[in-house]
């Protein structure tokens, strides 16, 4: 438990130290979403209509791009081999690190959804859906994206090929998250798509950091 | 106690050394030699259970390696090519966090001293990323001074080390052996230590398909 | 005119603007106190209300001059990015650092009433108009310079990669302006257009220029203050730093 | 003059939460801008004045 | 020249090491778009509306994502020390690494477009234009990317901050790129679009390399 | 001919050494000693034009710095502490690249018989990756076999090194010497080379404050 704790002060240490490094998640967050509007045109009915699919695929990419940090860094080091040297079991510590991932790159997110949700002019209703998808969705992302981290440590071209893992095991978060927000702005409820996010948690976390951990071991070897 | 049977390490379709016997025993170091490319990094790998062996078996304290993993590895202090320094993390931190993620944490003063001790004083708070190349070694070293590990594993420890660090470097050792401790290192450099140790050499097979390979002298 | 460009190095040196730099920025910070106190009078007490926007208009007094500092911050550090380039002098660094938290805060400002002003004249918080839009973007190349300054330790090569950011964002500015511009009308008519206030009654352009002015002196007497603030950071070992008067106690 | 009295000026005709939201927040905004530059100049000459002392008293 | 030739042909035998990148760089984009509509809905009006948008933006994010490699490695493990030692001048090895992201970077989704392009249901002449777009556009991405890879290099955070510092600068492609398509669509001339994008192409020759070498020397120094 | 005068480097709030003179000729060398975080490293990325110093200058064939850079680059060879390796490429391709980027092609008989002389044979084309720490090494320097280079900057050559590539890369440098080329090179070992050169001792100054510092010694 020490070593667990350890792991997660240190990971929020080396995230305060680069200062910048969560703001710029967000403003990248914000930045992705504001480019929909300039690719596709300002209509307001158009734009409220792709906004939930919109602010879900970006939150994915802002997850999966601070991925790479996750492991390679520790990889590369050797703090990874000290890591699976300790007496703690690795999927341990293989699960601060991906608590740390989240409260770094997805507990910001949900709170910045709403104000961005604002631009696309959802109502108020819809953005508390929205945060409560974001909520329960990206520890999935973190969950998942650490398999896909660990999958392709030491791998060469790594950075691309995570993304090719991962995405696609993010898609049903993508399609229940943002399902959520547009059975919202349909006037159903929101609560069945909820239920479901909570489901692919509570998975996750019973079995990410155990996938994690084995896909770890091989790179290490 | 220590002690390998018949270890065989296959790297590609090479195999690089094989029927490798040694015993380490309280008090005692083991040095391994060899020209580069030989295996030594190979062979203190698979010793500290990173890397699985082609072949031979592993004990530590009697019991085979599968079945004490866990209390080895609570004993044993690993230092690779790789010395796990974060540029970010400054000397300090990057100590207590090694500490820690090795499940025995120190407090900041037992830190400081070691980090003074080991000649970085006034340097403790800087990041790893502006130190010299021995400064970085320097802190990954400290991590000796404060462990309580019954064996070290040492790949090269006396790299980039300057001479006074190198003496420096060869009295903790000495003291850890003093204290019943076990070390097997490497070093392309001759090394003078007390306590009784021994000397492997790995040779270089240039034989290019695994199989039987001459068996290497062991200690 | 060699002695005019000595003496201008003479002053673009920390040591000798430091002082400079103290006797000025109150001044400027009096100066902006009373132009605001003017400026906030005109726009609560002389300026009529509006005919048709009502109250709410009284916003622009400091929406527009907000906007207008956003823009001209940003152009005033690449002025010194340039500088700080062309002549090697460090005192320029330290400049456009000291500006870009002021010119990121104005930008801000200029989103958040826009935003305010916004949601009861449109009846929406946000439109994606092509000036919204770019200082939107303006906001992020401002928070980008602060990002990547602060990234980098070493504070002669955070001022030379902040040049570099500055100098490439202010080519950018307008071809961004421009490109959101034709964004906005090539392919419809712009749903919504900033209400052009034909001819703005005088004591509302009045009320504008002199909260304009105001916020000049603020950020001139602020960018003076926070310089000092990075001049001593950096110069912490010189001797004429340890000779300073309030470092004696 | 615009306002029979205070509280017509503090509802800003029906605009009070918007003109007010924008006014104050702006004011806030500067005001904290100053007290952080004024907090980052004081804690850079109180490092500086306590590094300063040490030294003196090294060399003493 | 000879340098140059030698850079371009390193990068290019790096990138065909790690034999899956450039089809993993692809696979990003492709999933990127497919998002859309699982994240919206499947009405193809809809779909075919927002898809010069949608296309455009995945191609600035796939170019985007590939940036971090651009410098990175080669300062890591000191090649970039041994370029500014090298006679040749640092700004013409820096256009040779920039030819060689692009080539296995944009070009490879110049190629691939037109495909994904009849998923959203586009019609031929939109199509062409897609790809004479992304043609013009994608050096641009490649060019003021090198400016912020080399701005971000060794920096605390990198990854991210890079982000950050080149989306802002792309919207000006983004818009003129995805305008064009739209235009067409619409049936107006796509031709004023194209030629901003060519003026925007030929200032990002000049400049970018100039400006990303300035940026290198401050990484090195 | 090199020759440098009254270099300082100042690295965070330290001014790790000053007024430093310096002058290599054709068939000399220059050891730079001291110990770990002196500043041997600053100094010869200094010398090399990497990084700008504090103060003094540098002076190539009696011309300074500033002029005389692009003609001082086409006869530099510098090898810092990171090898420029990738781990990506073969042996040979690494060999190839880096001489093609120093502007000097390599033709392919070439740059294998370096990579044998160097002891790397039957490994030319293995990916750098899963070469030992040594050989790496060796990969970098068979770039000195194939060099015209007049200078040669090394830092720490010698690291990582076996006995017997030691030895024979000091037969590489007294070779090198012999032919009348220049010689900078940092080392925590002790060297024997041919020759005529001298040794500059860098103390670390443990001065906080950069200011008048004691002279160092200089060649
Ligand atoms: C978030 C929303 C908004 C932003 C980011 C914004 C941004 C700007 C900017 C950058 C300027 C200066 C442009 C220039 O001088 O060329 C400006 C001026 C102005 N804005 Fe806004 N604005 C916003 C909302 C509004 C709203 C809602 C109104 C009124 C209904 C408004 C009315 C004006 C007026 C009257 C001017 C000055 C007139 C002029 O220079 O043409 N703005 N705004
Ligand atoms: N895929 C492969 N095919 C052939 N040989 C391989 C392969 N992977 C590794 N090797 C060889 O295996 C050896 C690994 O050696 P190791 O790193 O253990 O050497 P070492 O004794 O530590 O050397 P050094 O003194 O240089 O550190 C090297 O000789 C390397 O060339
Ligand atoms: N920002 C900083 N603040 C204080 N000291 C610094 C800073 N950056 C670098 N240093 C110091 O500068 C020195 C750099 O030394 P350099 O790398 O040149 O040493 P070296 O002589 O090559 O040592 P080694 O033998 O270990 O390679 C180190 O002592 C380091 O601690
Ligand atoms: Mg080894
Ligand atoms: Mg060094």
């Amino acid at each position: 438990m020490n070593a667990f704790i350890a792991i997660v002060r240190r990971d929020l240490l080396l995230a305060a130290r680069r200062k910048s490094e969560v703001f710029t998640a967000l403003f990248f967050f914000m930045i992705v979403v504001s480019l929909f509007p300039l690719g596709i045109g300002p209509e307001t009915a158009m734009l409220r209509r792709i906004a939930p699919g919109v602010l879900w695929v970006a939150a994915l990419l802002a997850a999966m791009l601070s991925l790479n940090r996750l492991f390679a860094a520790d990889h590369q080091d050797g703090t990874l081999e000290q890591m699976s040297l300790s007496p703690t079991p690795l999927a341990v510590l293989v699960s601060g690190k991906v608590l740390a991932h989240w409260l770094t790159s997805g507990l910001p997110l949900v709170l910045l959804a709403p104000v961005i949700g604002l631009q696309f002019d959802l109502s108020a209703r819809a953005l508390g859906v929205l945060m409560i998808s974001l909520l329960l969705g990206t520890p999935v992302l973190s969950l998942i994206g650490a398999i896909g981290a660990a999958l392709t440590l030491g791998v060469r071209g790594g950075g691309v090929l995570l993304s090719l893992l991962v995405l696609p095991l993010y898609i049903p978060a993508l399609i229940f998250g943002a399902g959520a927000v547009e059975a919202d702005v349909a006037g159903l409820g929101a609560g069945g798509h909820l239920s479901l996010l909570g489901a692919l948690l509570a998975l996750g976390v019973f079995f990410a950091p155990w996938a994690a951990t084995a896909a770890l071991r091989i790179a290490l070897e | 106690m220590l002690r390998a049977h018949g270890l065989a390490c296959d790297r590609g379709d090479r195999r690089l050394f094989s029927a490798v016997d040694l015993c380490v025993s309280p008090g005692e170091w083991l040095q391994v030699e060899g020209a580069n490319g030989a295996g030594k990094t190979s062979l203190l790998r698979m010793l500290a259970g990173l890397s699985p062996a082609a072949d031979g078996h592993i004990e530590w304290d009697g019991r085979p390696m599968g079945e004490a993993r866990d209390d080895y590895h609570a004993r044993l202090l690993y230092l690779g090519h790789a010395a796990a320094i974060k540029e970010d993390l400054s000397a300090l931190e990057n100590l207590q966090t090694a500490a820690a993620i090795a499940g025995r944490p120190l407090d900041e003063a037992t830190a400081l001293a070691a980090l003074r001790r080991i000649g970085l004083k006034g340097r403790e708070d800087l990041p790893a990323r502006v130190l010299s190349q021995g400064q970085k070694r320097r802190v990954a070293l400290a991590r000796l001074l404060c462990s309580q590990a019954r064996l070290w594993i040492l790949d090269e420890p006396f790299v980039a080390l300057d001479v006074a660090a190198v003496t420096q470097l060869c009295g903790i050792l000495d003291e850890h052996l003093a204290r019943g401790g076990m070390l097997i290192f490497t070093s392309h450099q001759a090394v003078q230590l007390a306590g009784s140790g021994a000397t492997l050499k790995l040779s270089a097979s240039t034989h290019p398909r695994a199989g039987a390979e001459p068996r290497e002298v062991a200690a | 005119m060699s002695q005019r460009l000595v003496n201008w190095f003479k002053f673009a040196s920390p040591a000798s603007f430091y002082p400079l730099a103290g006797k000025m920025w109150p001044w400027f910070a009096a100066l902006g106190t009373v132009l605001a106190a003017v400026g906030l009078w005109i726009s609560f007490f002389v300026a009529p209300t509006d005919f048709q926007q009502g109250e709410g208009y009284r916003i622009i007094f400091i929406h527009v001059p907000a906007s207008w500092m956003s823009m001209f911050i940003y152009c005033v550090m690449a002025f010194w990015a340039a500088i700080g380039i062309t002549f090697n002098t460090r005192l320029s660094g330290m400049m456009s650092s000291a500006l870009a938290p002021t010119g990121a805060l104005f930008a801000f400002l200029s989103l958040w009433t826009g935003a305010l002003w916004g949601k009861p004249m449109w009846g929406a918080w946000w439109v994606w108009d092509a000036r919204l839009t770019s200082e939107l973007i303006l906001f992020f190349l401002y928070i980008g310079y602060i990002a990547l300054t602060a990234a980098i330790d070493d504070p002669r090569r955070a001022d030379k990669a902040g040049a570099i950011v500055a100098l490439v964002g202010v080519v950018n500015v307008p071809i961004i302006y421009f490109s959101v511009k034709w964004w906005n009308t090539l392919h419809q008519g712009a749903s919504v257009s900033m209400t052009k206030a034909p001819t703005m009654a005088a004591t509302m352009l009045w009320g504008m220029l002199i909260m304009a002015l105001a916020f000049w002196m603020y950020s001139i007497a602020i960018a003076l203050y926070r310089v000092r603030a990075i001049i001593l950071e950096r110069e912490r070992h010189t001797t004429w730093v340890a000779e300073l008067p309030e470092m004696q106690r | 003059m615009n306002w029979g009295s205070a509280s017509e000026f503090f509802a800003m005709g029906g605009y009070g939460l918007y003109v007010w939201g924008s006014f104050g927040v702006t004011a806030a905004a500067l005001l904290i801008e100053v007290g952080l530059v004024r907090h980052r100049l004081a804690a850079v000459r109180r490092g500086l004045r306590r590094e300063l002392a040490a030294d003196r008293d090294t060399q003493d």
